[in-house]
């Protein structure tokens, strides 16, 4: 096995270990903000390891740009929805959770 | 300062058609042979640039610095709320905390705003004259530290000129 | 390489049974908002149904359409359907569920039944192993000006079919217009947080839209997709409060949502005349008729979607205004 | 290689399964949008992991696009259409 084989199995479990933190916070955590920040954690964290796992193996540099720039434009969406979100919950007094 | 402004809008125009030619290539996955709708698609594209976002100067030094520390925030605040999500007593201490931002300009403060967004651990709530409203899941985090050095960064990137911090 | 095949089955059993769990909620469900989020799902899921069903042509076009325009084109239909009926809030049935008579559901089930037997038997009965006309399209696919066999078979040995599409998206936003009139969309207040985002998207939009048109030659994209990803720019825009011009008054935007109808007419006479048949192009200029319909039909399917998805709130922005 | 990438598709699917719930629990407006954001990423994780098994160029654009449009329902969403939220939420 190469060492980009290595290194792309490393990034892809460390990614799919992100998505699963995301989506396990979206079901514990209390409130739409706290919420949100499972949101930003699988589309920054999460892809952006799958994106550079897949990269790695990619035959050409331009298709390696390609992959980070779906993840750019996933970024750029889920920082701009999830601010959209929460100034929205909190303009309607969704109420916070507090400990 | 006319003939500045010019130079400046000039200066702008170029860059946008440098990266959205990149872009281009990147989408075509190289083929030269697409570069005849592409080239119109690039103008097309950066005359609406030009005409929806103003000129705004760039350290592309700094941007390029900011890419690593961007990664390892992201990657060791993501880890952090990873564990916290994962952890049977949910340790969380969310507060919303109101953070007064020196950046000068529109443009400059969303993109701090998404930055913040996109930092796993902060999250930018409401946007007003000279203060964010910040959600923050961990509270006796030294967040106000990070989001000062964050904020230090983008106006590095912007070329804007640093203040003091009294001028708060 | 025995075991991938294995996952595979696995993958594709799951993403069969939580398509049809999605449809059944999505059918079922009292809450018209929590429907709209489940069918958005719904088409996420449907998108890489296509994937594994190695249509990425028709994968691309759900992408396109069912992920992107209509999620907001079904938010302002609700939006409008709060304003026709201020009762109807999240949480609340729509209508009210109707009582079933004993009768009346045995009549139903018996359809039913009837229906799903004669769908069965029709699938049944078809050929396991037909290549349909594939081979028909391969063998010619050197003269139509194309090397990817979709955008052949939609734009030139067919090429009338897209006509009549071109024609249903017409009338599409002609019947919108003369029901609900053209609103001019003017957004009251705008917000810098997606200005920003708007600004960053819009020339992405652009390019990606060119880059689908370009891209149909020889590989899965075309007009239809790259349509409506300009729509969904000139979308954000609208939302955004900066259209690029006056929707209402411009003649533009007629001109521009007549253009691919018109293009693809003007080119069926001339054939006709010419050819003796009608959008037979000469083999020579086929690749340049195409991609001059393409290009047209990409510019008119844009506005259309644009079009429809501004037709169709206008009560709600009024709504808007009278709240603040 | 091929096995892994085809079983993380499967564990991302799975997660997306999960997170449904929220979908259908809700309980605020918000709580479905941001879920069915969530939803999105993960579909385009999906694809490019597929893309990667077939080896198909196409299916880039697949995800590609789900990326660009990734915004515009919940940008509709908070522009247009943002129902009353329950009095209870949270």
């Amino acid at each position: 096995m190469m060492l980009a084989d290595i290194l792309t199995i490393i990034l892809l479990l460390g990614g799919a270990f992100f998505f699963l933190a995301g989506t396990i916070g979206l079901l514990r955590f209390p409130d739409v903000y706290t919420r949100l920040h499972a949101l930003t954690k699988a589309d920054n964290v999460g892809l952006g390891l799958i994106v550079t796992g897949l990269a790695i193996q990619a035959q050409s540099w331009a298709a390696a740009g390609k992959l980070i720039l779906i993840w750019l434009l996933v970024l750029l969406a889920g920082a701009g929805v999830s601010y959209l979100i929460a100034n929205g919950a909190l303009a309607r007094g969704v109420a916070f959770w507090k400990r | 300062m006319n003939r500045l402004k010019l130079i400046n809008s000039w200066s702008s125009l170029l860059t946008r058609l440098i990266m959205l030619s990149v872009l281009w290539w990147v989408l075509s996955v190289g083929d030269s042979s697409s570069w005849w709708i592409g080239l119109p698609a690039v103008l097309i594209a950066s005359g609406v640039s030009m005409r929806l976002q103003p000129v705004q100067s760039v350290n592309w030094i700094a941007l390029l610095r900011f890419i690593p520390f961007f990664v390892w925030q992201s990657l060791v605040g993501g880890f952090g709320v990873a564990t916290r999500a994962m952890h049977p007593a949910l340790p969380l201490t969310p507060d919303l905390v109101e953070y007064p931002v020196t950046l000068p300009n529109e443009f400059a403060r969303v993109v701090f705003i998404y930055m913040i967004s996109l930092i796993p651990g902060s999250l930018c709530v409401a946007m007003h004259r000279d203060t964010l409203s910040i959600h923050i899941l961990d509270s006796h985090s030294n967040f106000l530290a990070e989001l000062g050095i964050l904020e230090q960064k983008i106006s590095t990137i912007f070329c804007i000129p640093q203040q003091p911090l009294s001028a708060v | 390489m025995e075991a991938v095949g294995l996952w595979q089955s696995a993958f594709d059993l799951m993403l069969g049974f939580s398509l049809f769990g999605l449809a059944w909620r999505m059918l079922f469900c009292a809450d018209l908002f929590k429907s709209i989020v489940l069918f958005i799902t719904f088409g996420l899921l449907m998108a890489i149904a296509w994937v594994r069903l190695e249509a990425p042509d028709v994968a691309l076009a759900e992408a396109t359409i069912g992920a992107g325009l209509t999620g907001a084109l079904l938010m302002s239909a609700f939006a409008k359907l709060r304003t026709l009926d201020n009762s109807l809030k999240s949480g609340q049935p729509l209508l009210p569920r109707p009582r079933l008579h004993v009768i009346n559901f045995w009549i139903a089930l018996l359809f039913t039944v009837l229906l799903t037997g004669g769908l069965a038997y029709a699938v049944l009965s078809l050929p396991s192993h037909s290549p349909g006309l594939s081979d028909a399209v391969m063998s010619q696919l050197d003269s139509s000006g194309v090397t990817h066999p979709v955008t052949a078979v939609l734009l030139n040995f067919r090429g009338y079919d897209t006509l009549l599409e071109m024609a249903v998206l017409l009338l599409s936003i002609q019947s919108v217009w003369s029901m609900a009139g053209m609103s001019d969309a003017g957004e009251v207040h705008t917000s810098p947080v997606l200005n920003v985002l708007i600004q960053l998207l819009s020339p992405v939009l652009i390019l990606v839209s060119a880059y689908l048109l370009w891209v149909g030659a020889h590989a899965p994209g075309g007009a239809f997709q790259a349509g409506s990803i300009l729509g969904a720019a000139g979308v954000l825009l609208v939302l955004s409060g900066r259209p690029l011009f006056n929707l209402k008054k411009s003649w533009l935007i007629r001109l521009m949502l007549v253009a691919g109808p018109a293009a693809f007419i003007a080119l069926a006479t001339l054939t006709l005349i010419n050819e003796g048949q009608l959008l037979k192009y000469p083999v020579a200029n086929a690749a340049n008729y195409i991609l001059l319909l393409e290009t047209l039909a990409t510019v008119s399917i844009g506005t259309t979607l644009l079009a429809l998805f501004v037709g169709s709130q206008t009560e709600a922005v009024q709504q808007d205004q009278s709240h603040q | 290689m091929q096995n892994l990438y085809i079983i993380l598709a499967l564990f991302l699917l799975l997660n997306l399964l999960a997170g449904m719930w929220r979908i259908l629990k809700g309980p605020a407006a918000a709580d479905r949008m941001l879920a069915s954001q969530l939803f999105g990423t993960t579909a385009v994780a999906i694809l490019l992991l597929l893309a990667q098994i077939e080896s198909l160029m196409a299916l880039r654009d697949v995800a590609l696009v789900f990326a660009l449009l990734a915004a515009i329902t919940a940008i509709a969403f908070v522009r247009r259409n943002w129902p009353q939220e329950p009095d209870d939420a949270g």
